[in-house]
């Protein structure tokens, strides 16, 4: 059986604007890595929105995903939460497993 | 050509009913929609084009002492205007200071495809304008951010948040300053030599390509006001319909003395009462995250932008007929 | 100009070989591909240009009484297609009831691509045609749906599903038909003039961007055939060829008294003849969602289409010129 | 240590043409939010599909993550069943901690 | 309550020039299907990334995300770790319920 | 022409000023960005174009026996190039075998948009080019993949990897080469007639759409730079100003004898001394995955591809002026 290590992966959905601003965070708080993966259309407290169409930033969201040691994911959530708090979005985290335990 | 005639050919024109489609059919709630990496690039595209030819018009006409005035007034206006606006909402509405103070940085600040319609309606009368009114419109996109900052920290319910020279580094490079900018000196390097090289694809299709985004601004547009009327209470959405006038009545004042000609002072006008969509809305969500954008972007987008676009583009032709040389 | 000559020559037509290209691309595991939003915009751009076009010659040439009996003879095909292509998909194979009717619904319904390039065959014999076929075909789009799904459910063993009117919104909403049909009504309302305007965008560049476009649908299609082939039983893909020619010949004589020019004709018969692919498969999978796609898109995209575009085009030409005025 | 609590992640790729029908039931099911993202391309049992090049909604699917609280979750569940199970589509749920509870 | 079962969610981070490769790995690793998400942006130990304005598949990463059962997980794991090994990307495991069994 | 006047020139062209903007834009770190599926789209139409006009412009003039000595010449440069890439880097620097093979493949191979740059100066000059050198270009792309790969595994620290036959499939089916070979048979099979038929479409607007293809590349290149440029060392950053120079030279000295026209020329030793930055990287990814693209990708489109674009065209172009007849 393959050998896995347990991780933390971070889900943050954020509106678009604030995306650089959660990035330079997050490699300041020297995760060693994160994906950025489009986001369509979501509804929230803020309400509804749809990307189709739209010219500029505002009104869209992105998710980010990031994959860190349980060790420094007390880091992470509080950059991201330091973001997040202010704008429109939301931030998840759930147990992962890899199997390179030093890549992350 | 009186505002009456002016306003029924403007609302047969291709560009405002395909504007009207997409308000149509996004409040029927079709699923007709473009793309979001065709809005940006039409959006690209309009910019580049207005930009280049605005540069080339600039080297073919050169610089007049004109210029100079037109361009203080123009910063002077998107400085000016946020306040006016802050004043009225703050009294007449009961919008907190986040909220009053990005809803009227986006009336001091420019729509630029509000001011391409309006170039487009200027050509249809037959009428030139001043190429360097492009440059004035990039200019003329962030002060009113300046303003808006200033006056909701002085209400001291918001907090200071970041610090502004990253803000104003955000700002200052955005997209469609960026783009603006370097395309108008890149038709003024390149000049008329330039210009004819890169007109079949600058200048035969834009209004066609123009009549492509104004339906998706209707379909975003729609799709707005279904979403967002509610958040606009009366006073709210009388500023959205007074405002441009207000602002109108400025810019024809400010203008006046200046000579310019009837186009360009209808541009600068138009200008002066257009309401940014896609600049100011970004840089409102950093530097005041606590207003909330379901009442800037339905405002401008959803009131503003199709009040000028039918109506206030005519009456400030209108108005620069008496203004203009 | 015989069948023989025109097939001849449409064989050799940069739409067909960029359409050919893209099938070899694709089953050749090429990784060449359009993205996504493109082909969606590449969509929406010849239903604006088709549409606009249509309503400015409409404009121009006006409402004739024929108008109505043409579009009559379009709604009555749209309707009755269906129940044929059921009545033979039933007894010839053993498609299930709710795949017979989804296949069948495509057939009665349009594919706005086959009738785009029906036009250009036409024009490129140097011949006309009534501006209001545009709006035929875009109101022929969903009767086969319903019809489609009267037998479906008249069958039995398709459970009643979503409501009727809801899916009936969904599917006169779609798209498509919002675009062919407010494209169509703005260029009648702006007339020559308005066409004029946007000609630069919407005719010159219009046969190149097809050519993109059918690249495209080859690319789709070649994939579709690699997925979808082992779907098609001998009986089915017999339909998928002879479906096309049996309503054209139904075409034929529906408009044979009608006088319609021989491009019309044409065109008419080509609507009859074509099966959709993009509206009928969105819908299809709402109201008989327990019909497989991989067989009415693999038939209609990948057996159907191209058969049109290769020979149907030029024998429904030569029909007509036989039927047409 | 950053206090989490616990929520449900459902993540559906169903066929974007029926995508409207799920967003209206998720909305009647009084879910807080949902994110929908895009895909690109997939395999199932009803065989493999691309998006690319396609100028049509038929064939393609769409990617819906739904946060909700453990107590909402077989509510949601039996909604988006009752769309999938027609369609062409997967529904899974997982484990998520989220900072803010009562957002969810 | 919803019966569910225990399957594994593997969500592979891939180069894209490496995608088809994987694909045909999993095909032949008998998985039941997969989705790939389109991925903007993201940073790892090969540095950081953009897919904006790239005309090439080269430098853009995607994302694979493939629901198997916990029996057939290592079999596909090492599958996607021989792709994935070689190229600049990551592979990560975790645990969902799904309602159809018999689907994965 | 001298070659100072020409650079002269060639620096104010709107092309050349569009890749500066992007560059600029990049390095200030604006957001401003061209969305991923525009930019291949754009790619995409720049090698259906260029191909259409080469094969139509081959139907025209016909095949001439230069034809096949050219082309010969093309793809042993293809081959040879990288035996010297690897030589020089493997003893100037202390790149690995693998990172030396992947970086002398795409000097090797050619880069498109570089060639389509070159085509517009060449017609900027009034000088035409013979349109096979399309077929050529995409003959060239590949056999430098070949030796590199064969030079990595020779050097033994390089695993076999892959089956070479699976690669030649992909590498040889890659889109740039279907899209630039179908094209170029297309406009070969419908010649001149085919090409009016499309000409508003590739031909009138083709400059323009190649400014905001280059304002894209600027602005992919100077991430590249901000992201790369502590990859390279001196010797590597030699390697990427210097190599096309060699590269021109040897090109010149092949097609000496052959008596290509001056367009022709400059267009062939372009070829040679471009980088490829498409077709290569995603080959190396799979071929070579132990290579650091951080280093190729830099190299060509960070460092070689600008400084061809504003020096080497000019300068291959005086030097085809002296071999050209
Ligand atoms: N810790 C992480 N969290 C999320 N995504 C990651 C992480 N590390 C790497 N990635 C993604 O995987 C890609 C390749 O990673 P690498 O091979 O480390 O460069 C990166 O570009 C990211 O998109
Ligand atoms: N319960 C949820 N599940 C999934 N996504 C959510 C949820 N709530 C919010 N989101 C996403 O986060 C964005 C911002 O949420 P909010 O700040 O609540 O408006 C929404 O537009 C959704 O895209
Ligand atoms: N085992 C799986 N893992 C990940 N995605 C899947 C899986 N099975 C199906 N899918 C996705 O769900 C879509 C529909 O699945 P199906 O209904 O089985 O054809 C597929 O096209 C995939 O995108
Ligand atoms: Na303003
Ligand atoms: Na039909
Ligand atoms: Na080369």
């Amino acid at each position: 059986m393959v050998q896995t290590h347990l991780k933390k992966r971070v889900e943050i959905v954020l509106e678009a604007p604030a995306l650089r601003r959660l990035i330079d965070r997050l490699d300041a708080a020297a995760v060693t890595g994160y994906t950025v993966v489009p986001v369509l259309a979501g509804r929230g407290h803020e309400g509804s929105w749809r990307g189709e169409g739209l010219a500029g930033d505002a009104g869209r969201m992105v998710m980010v995903v990031c994959i860190t040691d349980p060790a420094k994911v007390d880091a992470v959530l509080e950059t991201a939460y330091a973001v997040v708090s202010r704008q429109i979005g939301i931030v998840t985290v759930s147990d992962v497993q890899v199997i390179r335990a030093e890549h992350f | 050509m009186s505002f009456l005639d002016l306003a029924a050919q403007n609302l047969v024109s291709p560009m405002v009913l395909f504007f009207a489609l997409g308000l149509a059919a996004a409040l029927a709630r079709s699923d007709l929609a473009v793309p979001e990496a065709v809005a940006k690039t039409l959006a690209l595209y309009l910019m580049l084009a207005i930009g280049f030819k605005g540069g080339a018009e600039v080297a073919a006409s050169g610089l007049s002492a004109r210029m100079g005035a037109v361009t203080l007034a123009g910063v002077a206006l998107s400085f000016l205007i946020p306040v006016l606006g802050y004043a009225y909402l703050r009294a007449a509405s009961r919008l907190p200071a986040a909220d009053a103070a990005a809803v009227s940085a986006h009336y001091g600040s420019i729509s630029i495809v509000t001011f391409v319609a309006a170039t487009e309606t200027v050509r249809g009368q037959g009428l030139g304008f001043e190429g360097y009114l492009v440059a004035v419109a990039a200019l003329m996109e962030t002060p009113a951010i300046l303003s808006a900052l200033y006056l909701a920290r002085r209400s001291g319910d918001v907090p200071a948040g970041e610090g502004m020279g990253a803000l104003l580094r955000e700002v200052g490079l955005n997209a469609s300053v960026v783009m603006l900018v370097g395309s108008f000196l890149i038709g003024w390097a390149t000049g008329p030599k330039g210009l004819a090289m890169i007109a079949p694809f600058i200048i035969d299709p834009f209004r066609g390509v123009l009549c492509l985004f104004l339906l998706d601004m209707g379909l975003v547009a729609g799709r707005g006001m279904r979403e967002g009327a509610r958040h606009l209470k009366p006073p709210v959405l009388a500023f959205g319909l007074g405002m441009p006038l207000v602002s109108a009545a400025l810019a024809t004042l400010a203008i006046w003395p200046m000579g310019l000609s009837v186009g360009g002072a209808a541009l600068f006008i138009t200008l002066a009462a257009s309401a940014s969509y896609i600049a100011v809305p970004a840089a409102m969500r950093l530097a005041l995250p606590q207003a909330r954008p379901a009442i800037y972007l339905t405002l401008s987008l959803g009131v503003t932008f199709p009040f000028n676009l039918a109506l206030g583009i005519p009456l400030y032709l209108a108005l620069a007929a008496r203004v203009g040389t």
